[in-house]
């Protein structure tokens, strides 16, 4: 009551967790106590964000592909990026089983899809042991530079 | 005519394509490192697809990225801008194996012009005139009084082993040749351990005149008239006008005609110019480059044609339609090339856009892919915008450029724009009285 | 020469103006209301007087504050730019008898102009044309068959007391003539409690054709062509281009020196512009602007020439300098007047402007007093931007202004942007087959 | 309860954990009492203030004005603003003494000054009694339409 006592110690811990997680803002609460921490903050301005309104431009112009959804995972720990622009596939040859299917243990350096670019065959790797648990891509789909590809946990 | 262009490049460039392509009715790819994802380019093409980081090397200079994007979103054709892989012959060749057609000349021409010494070779033979000389080492005092009888005094001797300076001499008559020769060998032989010397024609304060052409693939060609690129400093082109101050009707005529000419014995396809140094009534070649130039705006404003446009057309195979008595002059221009960067020591200025506001009104034209809360990536070239301004004669045209200055806002980053400001009001370029080294000249004596 | 010009206006045409002082090295004066103090012109000006407080009357249209203005800072002119006081004789009267120059015709032009009546009888007598019809009341249907064959058919027959479209009706042949008489008779009696009926020829799809002109202070006057103003709602133009896609070269030619060669006749000094409807290859005047138009910007496209430049050169006293034959055409131009207002509803839209970004590149004017944060003050004309496009041909113009106004961004507030992008990809304005009428019928059936 | 003790030291200790940690704001709080500091916040937009640089354009063209000065005054209730545009006099003739100097007790209604427009002498009158706080205004300057003349207090 009389003190205010700031635990340091707990801001900074706060701080770190914005920044491990890319939040903007924690805010919590127990009893009598409550403590917000923030970071960033300010919404960017206009600034043109979906101006020059006709004709703009989706990636890749495949309607297959949902750059939307891959766009948020990209910073997951797990996610596996194309480090080409490319046609992906996701089995060895047309009509065989695909690579992984989301559920599978897959091992470190194992393929798990392969990226087709001046017709050469690039087999992806997994990067890291795990758990596949998300397939962004499906057979025969443009890919994009950075797109995530599929997740593994 | 094609359906679908993917552009090879990035900034103003990519979008001054794109315009040209939204102009015709063909489908524009944006393809763009991880740096451009936000360009104004990017955000208006049809497609956009990233090819690799902000490094140009993994990204704009990516054949193979390049080439799939095409593949993937179905292109026809390629065009490359201006640098990166405009004039990389190996590109242009890969592009047509592949399927596409290349918005540019032959891989051969590439070749040709590529190499300096095989282009001046190359024109020489179809009667361009390069800078006179010897044609290899001068070994003797009488070799050397022969060549400068040959290329006319004042002639610049030369270390074969040279550069910065060292072991090069000016004489001016054949009364300071003996001094002039035995002084470079022996400052070639200090400097490099080698006193073998060049010999040619030394122009002391050439004007750097270019001649836009364009021809098609059926052996017809015609020029748009020249440009005046003297205003440079190191190397770099800052102002350029069309028509130059410094021609006249007869000369205007015979280097335009002499380089369509050429153009035509080549059998050159697409845009492309040739590059003089000009002195005392005398072009002599330089290098032609094929591809578009940064400054082909200046061109389009005395001619009302569309360059970018033309290049597309011939690229598709169709013929020129028209004649060069077709081709009208009208008024003058000059173009500013707005860098990001210090007016002042030049240091590179990227960052992000706070505040764009361009000029407008009659007769001014701003090609530039910025726009408020951009920001200008590290990774690449410092040019961010083109003010280029029309007057019907060069005195309207510097007025209204004088105007369009003080109207031009970009915040955020330093820009040249307060050199350029300072050079429109400079005696010398008022009067249209400048050399290739004026403006570096003009900088020392602040 | 003029030292210093006061520019008795607002929004983009003061900006305008002050940009054609600024390249003739002529000084400015803005004088603008407490709404306006933060207006670009406002801005740019060298100096500003506020004249009054948010309301017209108080300030723009407030002669003496404009006057006093004028006297503080030594101005030498006043351009008086469009609309507010631009054809106000007694302005005009009152600028001179101060001892400035007023930037414009003579007061008895503006006023013989201003008066319809006078300025038909005033054109008539000189040889042009105007609508043909009785020159006072019918009363038979006698004279009415005598009007009718003389006049030509259609013929509309409408109330004296009329308006709103009551007691009009068209007989398109002698066998209509009499009933159509009358049932206007029955309607105007019935409507206005007056029979008295007029007789004109009808227009049933005019075009909106104008002459641009000028004249200087020497007896000379020359045009520029001809603008066409057909695109209209509720008589405000929305879209001009020019030349006409209606026209032939031999009615070009023909309207455009009767109209010049009337004005030479008239004495008449300064830019002004002939409005004539147009049908079945007949013009008919309508009226004479004695000033500047919104829609000058297109000729100036066409021909390169600065309009008021030359609108204040002749005002000094000089003479044109060039004739006829030595004005020349080239190309296509078309502009869309930008207002802030729904695009639908047309609904007033004032507010602060939000994300700013006019379109650039080759062939694209942009005349617009806007900045990003700038407010639209809700106390004026509407009128916020004009986009101007230039092409070589109709369909390269029609192209470019399609990807301009693709790319160009106003936020913050409605504007009439979405209408033109609509309007532009009409089959009927693409094929240039559109009359005074074409908008608004097309826009009744959504 | 009654006082309103601000604890400095627990201000500078938040504002050092800003710093520390790079986080834009803390909120805390406990029982009644609760603290928030933030630091940054929201940049201003840019909106050309202060653009078009070159011939930016003063009021009036005089020298002898100084509109930065009154414009800050003109929202002063005792202000009193040119209702036209013109030429302020501050006596009633050359060389005579002024109408009012800085001090004088004026009545309402009193005039304080003359502007001319159109070659007509408007005498400028005081709307309310007072003592003159400011004159802002020399004898033959011009003015502006709402341009702060002098203050009454």
């Amino acid at each position: 009551m009389a003190t205010f006592d700031i635990d340091g110690d707990l801001v900074r811990k706060l701080a770190g967790l914005l920044d491990e997680t890319g939040l903007t803002e924690i805010e919590f609460a127990e009893g009598e106590k409550s403590i917000r921490v923030t970071k960033g903050g300010v919404a960017p301005a206009f600034h043109m964000t979906g101006g020059f309104a006709p004709g703009g431009a989706p990636a890749t112009g495949s309607d297959q592909t949902s750059p939307p959804a891959a766009l948020g995972v990209s910073s997951h720990p797990g996610a596996l990026t194309s480090p080409m622009v490319g046609t992906a596939y996701t089995s060895p040859e047309p009509g065989a089983a695909p690579f992984v299917r989301v559920g599978d243990v897959v091992k470190a350096g194992q393929t798990v899809l392969i990226i087709e670019a001046m017709k050469v065959m690039n087999p992806i790797k997994a990067p890291k042991a795990g758990t596949i648990a998300h397939v962004f891509v499906s057979d025969a789909q443009p890919v994009e530079f950075g797109e995530v590809l599929l997740t593994i946990e | 005519m094609f359906e679908k262009v993917l552009i090879a490049n990035r900034g103003e460039i990519a979008l001054r394509i794109h315009r040209a392509c939204r102009e015709m009715g063909i489908q524009t790819v944006a393809v763009h490192s991880t740096a451009d994802a936000d360009a104004m380019h990017v955000r208006l093409a049809d497609e956009a697809v990233c090819i690799g980081p902000a490094s140009a090397r993994e990204s704009y200079l990516n054949i193979p990225a390049i080439l799939t994007a095409a593949t993937i979103t179905g292109a026809d054709a390629i065009h490359p801008g201006i640098g990166f892989m405009s004039e990389n012959a190996q590109f242009a060749q890969m592009v047509e194996e592949h399927g596409f057609t290349f918005i540019g000349p032959t891989p051969e021409h590439i070749r040709i012009m590529g190499d300096k010494v095989t282009a001046k070779k190359t024109v020489l033979e179809l009667g361009l005139p390069v800078v006179p000389g010897s044609s290899g080492p001068v070994d003797t005092l009488e070799e050397a009084v022969e060549v400068a009888e040959r290329t006319g005094y004042p002639v610049l001797i030369k270390a074969a082993a040279g550069g910065g300076g060292k072991g090069m001499k000016v004489a001016y008559s054949a009364d300071q040749l003996r001094e002039a020769y035995q002084l470079a060998r022996g400052e070639a032989r200090a400097a490099f351990g080698n006193d073998q010397v060049y010999m040619e024609r030394y122009l002391s304060k050439p004007r750097h005149i270019e001649i836009q052409l364009l021809g098609d693939m059926h052996g017809n060609a015609v020029h748009f008239g020249e440009r005046d690129c003297s205003i440079q400093r190191r190397h770099q082109k800052v102002i350029e006008e069309a028509p130059s101050p410094a021609l006249n009707a007869a000369q205007r005529q015979f280097i335009g005609d002499l380089a369509a000419r050429t153009t035509a014995q080549l059998g050159y396809r697409g845009v492309g110019t040739m590059e003089f140094l000009f002195e005392d009534g005398e072009f002599f070649f330089i290098e032609m480059n094929t591809r578009l130039q940064v400054e082909h705006t200046i061109t389009e404003m005395i001619t009302s044609i569309d360059l970018v446009r033309e290049q597309i057309r011939v690229a598709t195979g169709a013929p020129l339609g028209y004649s060069q008595e077709d081709i009208r002059f009208h008024g003058h221009a000059i173009e500013c090339r707005v860098n990001a960067e210090h007016p002042e020591t030049f240091m590179p200025s990227p960052g992000k856009i706070d505040g764009y506001h361009a000029p407008g009104g009659l007769g001014v034209r701003v090609d530039s892919a910025l726009y408020d809360g951009y920001r200008v990536p590290p990774h690449y070239d410092s040019l961010i915008a083109k003010l280029v301004v029309h007057g019907t004669t060069r005195n309207e045209c510097m007025m209204r450029l004088r105007r369009a200055l003080e109207e031009f806002v970009i915040g955020g980053v330093d820009t040249s724009l307060p050199l350029h400001r300072r050079i429109i009001a400079e005696a010398n370029f008022i009067n249209g009285d400048y050399d290739i080294h004026w403006l570096e000249q003009m900088m020392k004596l602040r």
